[in-house]
């Protein structure tokens, strides 16, 4: 089940639909760059349910074809600032959503079901633009009250980062369920974490409330401070120096090629 | 006396004031104003004695009371568990239209803004929504927005069980009036005045001939947030109480 | 926060639904008697998504107007005797379901929603017999395609027990997530425990995984061996003795009667 | 050779044939011969190097590959995750419609089971179905039952991605043909015969003249069963291992 990172970048073909956590929820940085030198492009993200460092490093390189997500940024270091260029140039296609209307489409490929109704959206402009969401009245009124079906979203892989998994390919993900939900609506799911232990995580009660069985997991690699310059929930708090270091150098797009050429792939 | 009053602290005891009466507000991680003026309102109901509100701060995860992930916040407000919230917005307009989302024609928007994150949910389901924006220009705060985010009010027949009470900036306290719909203005900090207050609106917006002047807290309410208050702000927001204790040292100038 | 299990039965009124959990995921038998003993009637009984015996003692104790459920069935002890009688009398309305439509209805009040889909039940006369259920076609779809819409379930009160609740009233669940999910759908939310334990649940990220917040429970209040003679995950194995002590009782009304006069309320 | 094997053992071995090639297979708490036939299929493949399925048991504590309550399995099933599933029926009858609810007028059936469980959703979305009811009777499969509580078959343009493959009892096996539909008999376990099956079995079936015998496993399989699968079967079924091994050792009568 262990392979190393460039192993698991392989999944990422060309074309693929990506899903990739909140920059609070444990984001695989350290597969940020073995995607980008696989250089598979044309990859429609699904941000669960915002995006940042890691969206908008794929953006600048040039590998995303579409973005669907309630936002991106980079938290203290403000605007993205590739993603704002190629929105801007409008070198992708963009499906703005809000953050539950994501989960919703997560739940609904979970349930196995083709939509779930969502409240809120109508009178918003975000409707006017998804042609995928549809308004119907409410079956079960008694006329009117419009409702908003949001179809299913089943990505084709999902990556995040998480503090440990055991030698049996199950992942504690601890109370950040979003990742579950991802896996789950994924049909191949690529795991970094801190490290492996031995026993089993689904050995303890404890333990198992807070674990991805392996069931839903395709591939785990141990990638030590993987979510950097993020931080990782219980185990390291957030680079900001290097978040601010990126978001100056890539105002331009010379400058974020040569952070990407010259910065260290690792915390120092 | 007014010179004691940093203008940051009036807006945190305006928040208090506003959600007076809530069991639980929702602030966001990068919103230490409202924060400040739940854990005010939470020091002031429990020194009378009472339980006062439970405060979610999202995306903490020292200071949050969430076991479901990322959702469970929007879970929660569809429960109505949830009574309040703060929302910002690039752009506010005179029907209570936010937009997160970007100036110009969208997709392509010249200057684009990270996105709508959950307005276009909370907005509509969290009772008593107060937007707060301190900049307060006819850039922020325009006729009509260039996109909805999310809208100020809805059409009959459209499930609504929450919307914008209040619109509080650097310069002023705004009532939404969602029967016009539109916004009365409610009160003027001090240092501004209503002519000030117009030409920094882009909106139209009803209005006494002489509106009152925002009230100040009382000393035992001040005292209360410079204690107690910020050191539990501090919990969560260091360098937001850390300035705000640097500043009301110094002599303060009431300008925007 | 901590109170008796009597002071928990006065929030059962009359004509109230009611949820209540499957036998093995911690079903508060502990409160059985304080409910029947406050002798609310007209009780709407929402099995999540099966009952046993704590469904069979509400019936038998003739507090239940109907019930909807997947099952009712007392394990290796086989038919519930007071609900098959009920049954076959007529006494209780029946609302036949299958797990996943509970599930989905739960989900539904979870999120807000007035409904949520669900493939399945179509040609099932389950379906038939549910004027609550709604059938659609599937509005994301060219045409055709036949869907069940499942009203939202929102129970007055759940009642279930659990290992362990912290002071401040977070409560320990573990894996036994539908747990959360009958607290999130229901407006007042009553706990028994095994023990209260000093320190946060919330405090660390471990015991966090496995805690539903107190935000969503009303009440808690210890009742050692709380589910006897059912068992609870982690604590203690179900007593199949005694469940087919009652099993035999409970198969006349004088039997059952006699059961619940006698029987001693506590394990050995 | 034939008294050596056990009529539960070819029932065992029969379903860890019909399960051949699925990658997860999920079993009830209270299904030790469903299980038993998984655990052989799994120690079959494992002896030939492969991996084996997956096998989830379900309302078991310890051998639960899930952790988000019991909407999981269901979940699972939705997202094409399990392949088998065992179902039984207290009557089952020539469409593959499975009544678990009870005889005679729904809602006061004068014999009420316990109920469908998740059968309404899980015979429509697992692709292999196997429908388990060891009891061969007119009783129990009936021409039509009293009540569906789920499907064989569905109308065209009703979502259907899995169903009954075949029946198995304790005298035979059927395959189940969704076309017709209907069941074929595919043979007959040692011990009964043709006549013996008809007047045992309330519904219709195809047939060929001759039917064929139901296969004994062979000895290493045998061997196997008996060996490690039993001990793995002791795990969560003590008392249904430990019958086994008990009437093994016995002299065996192939009645049903």
């Amino acid at each position: 089940m262990v392979s190393d990172l460039r192993a698991l970048a392989k999944y990422v073909e060309p074309g693929v639909r990506l899903a990739l956590p909140v920059d609070y929820a444990g984001v695989s940085m350290a597969m940020t760059r073995p995607i980008i030198e696989r250089n598979a492009r044309n990859l429609d993200l699904v941000c669960v349910p915002t995006g940042g460092l890691q969206v908008d490093q794929l953006i600048g390189a040039g590998l995303v074809r579409s973005v669907e997500t309630s936002a991106v940024l980079l938290g203290e270091a403000g605007g993205a600032p590739r993603f704002n260029a190629a929105v801007k140039d409008g070198a992708i296609a963009l499906k703005d959503a809000t953050c539950p209307a994501i989960h919703a489409g997560l739940m609904a490929a979970q349930k196995g079901s083709p939509f779930m109704p969502m409240r809120g959206l109508i009178g918003s402009d975000l409707l006017h633009h998804r042609s995928d969401w549809r308004v119907i009245d409410n079956p079960l009124a008694d006329g009117g009250d419009p409702i908003v079906l949001i179809p299913a979203i089943k990505p084709d892989i999902t990556i995040f980062h998480a503090p440990m998994a055991d030698r049996f390919g199950n992942v504690w993900i601890g109370r950040r369920r979003e990742l579950a939900a991802m896996a789950y609506a994924s049909a191949t799911t690529l795991v970094t974490v801190e490290r492996i232990v031995d026993e089993s995580l689904l050995a303890s009660e404890m333990s198992a409330a807070g674990a991805l069985p392996a069931l839903y997991v395709t591939e785990v690699a141990v990638a030590p401070k993987g979510a950097w310059p993020y931080g990782l929930w219980g185990e390291y708090p957030t680079d900001t120096t290097e978040i601010l270091r990126y978001a100056r150098a890539a105002r331009s797009a010379v400058g974020f090629a040569d952070y990407m050429t010259n910065a260290q792939m690792e915390p120092a | 006396m007014m010179s004691e009053v940093h203008p940051r602290e009036i807006l945190i005891c305006t928040i208090a004031k506003l959600l007076d009466g809530v069991r639980h507000v929702a602030v966001g991680a990068s919103s230490p104003i409202p924060a400040a003026g739940a854990m005010l309102l939470r020091a002031l109901r429990q020194q009378a004695g009472e339980k006062g509100p439970r405060i979610s701060i999202l995306g903490s995860v020292e200071h949050n009371f969430f076991t479901n992930g990322s959702a469970e916040l929007f879970d929660c407000a569809g429960q109505g568990r949830i009574d309040a919230f703060c929302l910002g917005g690039g752009q506010i307009d005179g029907r209570g239209n936010v937009n997160l989302v970007g100036t110009g024609d969208y997709p392509q928007t010249p200057v684009r803004w990270p996105g709508s994150f959950g307005s276009a949910y909370l907005y509509y389901v969290v009772p008593r929504v107060i937007l707060f924006r301190e900049e307060h220009t006819p850039r922020a705060l325009v006729e009509k927005v260039d996109f909805i985010s999310t809208p100020g009010v809805s059409n009959d027949g459209v499930y609504r069980s929450g919307g914008p009470i209040a619109l509080l900036t650097s310069k002023a306290l705004f009532r939404f009036d969602k029967t016009r719909p539109g916004f009365d203005l409610q009160s003027i900090h001090p240092g501004h005045d209503l002519a000030g207050i117009k030409d920094a609106t882009g909106f139209q917006f009803a209005h006494e001939s002489q509106p009152e002047q925002t009230a100040l807290p009382n000393p035992q309410t001040l005292a209360l947030l410079r204690g107690r208050v910020y050191d539990e702000v501090a919990e969560t927001y260091p360098d937001f109480a850390a300035q705000m204790r640097r500043e009301i040292e110094r002599p303060l100038s009431h300008a925007s």
